[in-house]
């Protein structure tokens, strides 16, 4: 039980990763992206987890008790922002495409072409 | 001076951001002229670290966080010879792309210079960076600047969909990066790369390890197009504004694989030793096949830029061969290789450009001797194939050379021939094209196959006469790759630099604050059998291009046919859909990860 | 680890399943913000506040937001695809 | 697709390998999180270690991420410019659907919605060095606020929003602008780039951390004007569909 959630952020990995490779539509495409992303939050953050520790925030808690791991939750600050960006870039160019192809579908969008 | 490497990254970013403020109050000129600016600043204090480190190191850490009890606290920037050399040369290809572009090329002002100048910060990053995850943000960074610019042209539809492809493709190589760090960072509790390295010398080797890396490198080999990570590349080069292929050909797809280098040699080299074997064999072999595909694919094109986006593609491969030897002449080679024949490509690139400019199009058959006018693009254009084919003695001839030295030292005897081999068949694509669309050499034929309208954008206005700024651009990028070889000092020097960055253990105590001492300057000159190797493929790629042009009647023709029956298969593989795409991913992550523990014990 | 935590992350486990299933993308951004909703609790237990706060702000309200818009732009380009075509036909009688 | 399946299946075999090698969860492993966690309040005089590590030890991570969101704005807005030609068309009030103009009742609760979600967002990126929060999640809560307010029917606040758009692209380059020079100041006042260059007082108190504050300024002001230009570019779209 103590490796549970590294695995279900490989189980994120692979269905993420499924649902890219299955998709007919660039939207669902996109979002797929996000729950691959989800897996590299969790891995990050179960990573830095201690047992018993709290946030390590010493607002209202004294200095030297067990706190997790601050550097993996920066890290993780970052990750969230390229997610956001990444989604708006493909978002932009999903909507022009659809504007050229009428269409979300990766496939027709290769047959329209020859 | 080691306060130059931030500023190196900082500035052009800062640029950007004032760029973007003077929005309205910039039209074209100034925009062109404060971008070139910053880039040719960055360009003179990437050259300056350069000359500062010689054959040393010079740590330099962000925020004055010296490591403390071991721990390394923040981020440093790790300068030898290679990383600087290469953030010079990137600075400088950015350079001439902005001039080439400038005022010329049909983009909105200040936002293309800006995304120019934080796709250059990017790059530089990415070379001058010692810490794991501040590598992985810059490498985010120069895909989400890249994005924009390969779809730029948004009114075309292959824009969009070498945009979306490059994005999906390299967002998820951006996720398994992140993975692999994660892995690592929990492995050994450190993101320096001096500092896993430590780590990882003192724990040994295991699984973790081994995946954690093949992770990071799968990630690294998509950002450089290895087969079968690459199907991506031809679809975006394809479509991106000629002076951003500059860039895109020149030195991106050559990123993936410094990292590479930098990764393995300063942290898992120290604890995966006993697998080197291996290691060197997947990348050697990846290498060659990349190289074999890329080449053999050039030849089926009939879109310019596509044609050179597999050049290109072919070259990644070779480099990767290069460093995959694992030895300081390896590295050598592909640090010498890499910027003779990126200008190379560079210049292909451009003068595809000026042709798209010139006659509005880019299909070879469509343009069959539309370009009889063009003489000094043609020469320009020919003189880039027979240096892409390496013809002696010029750059590409000694970075060649150097790689197949190398490669028979390593006692990969067979690496040689097949180089020789990929590099004729990519000259032979180049060559071809060039006497088809500016001597008109060869039988018209009307017949265009369907990956030509898929690229080829709708007819744009013909101009009638080439701007300076084009020219000069294409001709500094020639005096580039011609220069790097006719310098044979260049060489030694890449010699040096080459085993301050393979010595992995140095690396490790000079960023814990050990003075670094001097390493021994090497030496290289190419053997006699070298020339012999290099004028078999100019040789074979000037054949080739020749049976290309006049051998489709008779015997010859049939034989013709038959080989390009057997390439049809590649062909049919670049479907352009993303799910293949992503499929092919998944399967070469897994396999090269099955392959690097397969032999773990 | 508590039971508390297994759950959010069976949880969270079944509802990346339920984002990739759902083909049809409005209900599917539903859903991926109940995702980040799920993930904010998740990093909550793990006593990662910071990123819970920016996991709600942008995984339950930046990226549905931007979804929802796009969603509806691209509804709207292929409604008035249709309106030109109908257009084109009236004008043909 | 068989051959994509296959893929991911090695892929997430592989990665479970890796995982299970790892130290168990929730077991103690890496010493640089216990240092920055531990030292983090008597080095920077904050008391919440992830904002110190990722606005101070790691601030040069943060200004690559701050560039890669600002970059992908620009890259937002270029990639739609074909389509926002279309908008100069028409004047701007026929853009307003009929029945999509609001109430006046709708109209108080816009404004009376953002004053408050205003305060909390400055509160949020001003106390980051102090609790959870900082400049990104307060930049955001402002705009998902906004963009809340005007996706409930407040479309006149969205008008003159239409025009501040330019405002909204300039306040995103100038937080990145200032993230930078924050760098910046402490190349020049302490000869180290993201050098804390401003006293850190006392933790717990609003002004501590030194730069940190600046930085989550900065970093808020970048991230409402982002996320208000990404959002009005997409709401371009939808009024333009509106009828």
């Amino acid at each position: 039980m103590s490796v549970y959630p590294y695995l279900v952020a490989a189980w994120l990995l692979g269905i993420g990763l499924y649902g890219v490779i299955s998709s007919r539509n660039y939207l669902h495409l996109i979002m797929c992206l996000t729950v691959v992303q989800a897996s590299t939050y969790v891995l990050l953050l179960s990573v830095g987890y201690l047992n018993g520790a709290k946030a390590p925030i010493f607002a209202d808690i004294k200095l030297g008790s067990r706190v997790t791991d601050p550097v993996v939750q920066a890290l993780t600050l970052t990750d969230v922002v390229v997610e956001a960006t990444v989604v708006a870039l493909l978002l932009a160019l999903v909507i022009q495409a659809h504007k050229r192809y009428r269409s979300l579908d990766p496939d027709e969008m290769v047959r329209m072409r020859d | 001076m080691s306060q130059l490497a931030p500023l190196a990254v900082a500035l052009p970013l800062l640029g950007a951001a004032l760029l973007t403020l003077g929005h309205s109050a910039l039209p074209r000129f100034p925009s062109d002229l404060l971008a070139l600016l910053a880039a040719v600043v960055s360009a003179g204090m990437t050259l300056a670290l350069l000359v500062h480190v010689g054959g040393g190191l010079t740590v330099y850490w962000f925020g004055g966080w010296r490591p403390r009890e071991g721990i390394a606290l923040g981020i440093d920037f790790a300068v030898d010879p290679i990383g600087a050399g290469l953030a010079a040369f990137v600075s400088l290809l950015m350079a001439v792309a902005l001039l080439y572009s400038a005022r010329v090329t049909d983009v909105e002002p200040p936002y293309y210079h800006v995304m120019m100048l934080t796709f250059l910060a990017g790059m530089v990053g990415f070379c001058l960076s010692g810490d794991l995850f501040n590598m992985f943000v810059f490498f985010e960074l120069m895909s989400v600047s890249a994005v924009a610019l390969i779809s730029y042209k948004v009114s075309q539809q292959a824009a969009l969909e070498g945009g979306l492809n490059f994005a999906v493709i390299n967002t998820l190589g951006g996720f398994l990066f992140l993975l692999g760090i994660a892995v690592a960072y929990a492995h050994t509790g450190a993101l320096n790369l001096a500092q896993i390295g430590d780590a990882l010398h003192r724990g040994g080797n295991d699984h973790v390890v081994v995946i954690a890396f093949a992770l990071i490198l799968a990630a690294l080999l998509i950002k450089s197009a290895v087969v079968p990570f690459h199907f991506w590349l031809s679809d975006a080069y394809a479509v991106a504004l000629a002076p951003v292929c500059i860039l895109l050909a020149g030195a991106m797809s050559e990123m993936g694989l410094y990292g590479l280098g930098r990764v393995w040699y300063a942290a898992f080299g120290a604890s995966m030793a006993p697998q080197a074997g291996t290691v060197r064999a997947v990348l050697v072999g990846a290498g060659l096949l990349t190289a074999l595909w890329g080449s053999v694919m050039s030849l089926q094109e009939d879109h310019l830029k596509r044609l050179l986006a597999f050049v290109t593609i072919a070259f990644v491969g070779v480099f990767l061969t290069g460093v995959g030897l694992l030895t300081a002449d390896g590295v050598a080679g592909t640090a010498v290789y890499v910027m003779a024949d990126g200008c190379g490509k560079a210049l292909l690139f451009a003068c595809a450009g000026i042709v798209q400019h010139r006659l509005g199009r880019l299909g070879q058959r469509a343009l069959h001797g539309r370009g009889r006018h063009l003489r000094f693009t043609a020469t320009l254009f020919i003189a880039g194939g027979l240096l892409i084919a390496a013809v002696p003695p010029f750059g590409p001839f000694l970075g060649k050379s150097m790689i197949e030295d190398a490669a028979i030292k390593a006692g990969y005897g067979f690496v040689p021939p097949l180089i020789v081999v990929c590099s004729g068949l990519a000259g032979a694509a180049v060559l071809r094209a060039g006497a088809r669309i500016f001597l008109g050499w060869g039988e018209p034929s009307g017949s265009s196959d369907s990956a030509d309208e898929a690229t080829e954008p709708e007819e744009e206005a013909q101009r009638d006469r080439t701007p300076a700024v084009m020219a000069i651009a294409s001709l500094l990028l020639l005096a580039g790759s011609v220069g790097f070889g006719v310098w044979f000092g260049f060489a030694d020097l890449a010699q040096t630099a080459a085993r301050r960055f393979i010595s992995g253990a140095a690396y490790r105590a000079i960023v814990y604050g050990a003075p670094a001492r001097h390493l021994h300057a090497g030496s290289a000159s190419p053997q006699w059998y070298d020339w012999l190797y290099c004028g078999g493929s100019t040789l074979l790629a000037l054949s080739l291009a020749a049976l290309g042009l006049w051998g489709r009647r008779g015997r010859l023709g049939r034989v013709m046919e038959r080989a390009d029956s057997l390439a049809a298969p590649l062909r049919h593989v670049h479907t352009g859909r993303i799910g293949d795409y992503t499929a092919a991913l998944a399967l070469g992550v897994g396999v090269l990860g099955g392959l690097l523990t397969l032999t773990l014990r | 680890m508590s039971a508390l935590l297994a759950v959010e992350l069976t949880l969270v486990a079944a509802a990346g399943l339920v984002v990739v299933m759902i083909r049809e993308p409005a209900r599917q951004a539903v859903a991926l913000g109940v995702f980040g909703l799920l993930l904010a609790l998740l990093f909550f237990s793990v006593q990662a506040p910071d990123v819970a706060l920016s996991e709600i702000v942008v995984g339950s309200v930046a990226l549905p937001a931007m979804l929802f818009l796009a969603i509806a732009k691209i509804g709207a380009q292929g409604a008035r695809a249709e309106e030109r075509a109908r257009e084109a036909e009236e004008e043909r009688d | 697709m068989i051959v994509g399946l296959f893929g991911v299946a090695l892929v997430v075999a592989g990665l479970v390998w890796a995982v299970t090698g790892l130290h168990s969860f929730g077991a103690e492993h890496s010493r640089y999180g216990y240092y920055t966690a531990h030292r983090a309040v008597p080095q920077r005089q904050t008391t919440n270690s992830v904002v110190a590590v990722a606005f101070d030890y790691r601030a040069f991570d943060t200004l690559g991420e701050e560039f890669i969101l600002f970059i992908s704005v620009v890259g937002v807005v270029i990639l739609l410019r074909g389509l926002r030609g279309e908008r100069e068309e028409r004047p701007e009030e026929e853009l307003v659907p009929e029945q999509r103009r609001s109430s006046e009742s709708e109209r108080w609760l816009g404004v009376a919605l953002i004053a408050p979600v205003t305060i909390l967002a400055a509160y949020i990126v001003t106390h980051g060095q102090l609790t959870p929060g900082g400049g990104f999640q307060g930049g955001v809560i402002l705009m998902g606020a906004i963009a809340f307010v005007f996706l409930g029917g407040e479309w006149l606040i969205l008008l003159r929003l239409r025009r501040g758009a330019r405002w909204a692209e300039i306040a995103d380059a100038a937080g990145a602008a200032g993230f930078a020079m924050v760098g910046f100041g402490g190349l020049i006042g302490l000869g180290a780039f993201f050098a804390n260059f401003i006293p850190s007082g006392t933790a717990g108190s609003l002004l501590s951390g030194g730069m940190i504050p600046l930085a989550n300024l900065a970093v808020g002001v970048e991230v409402a004007g982002a996320t208000l230009t990404v959002l009005s570019e997409l709401l371009d779209q939808r009024l333009l569909s509106g009828r």
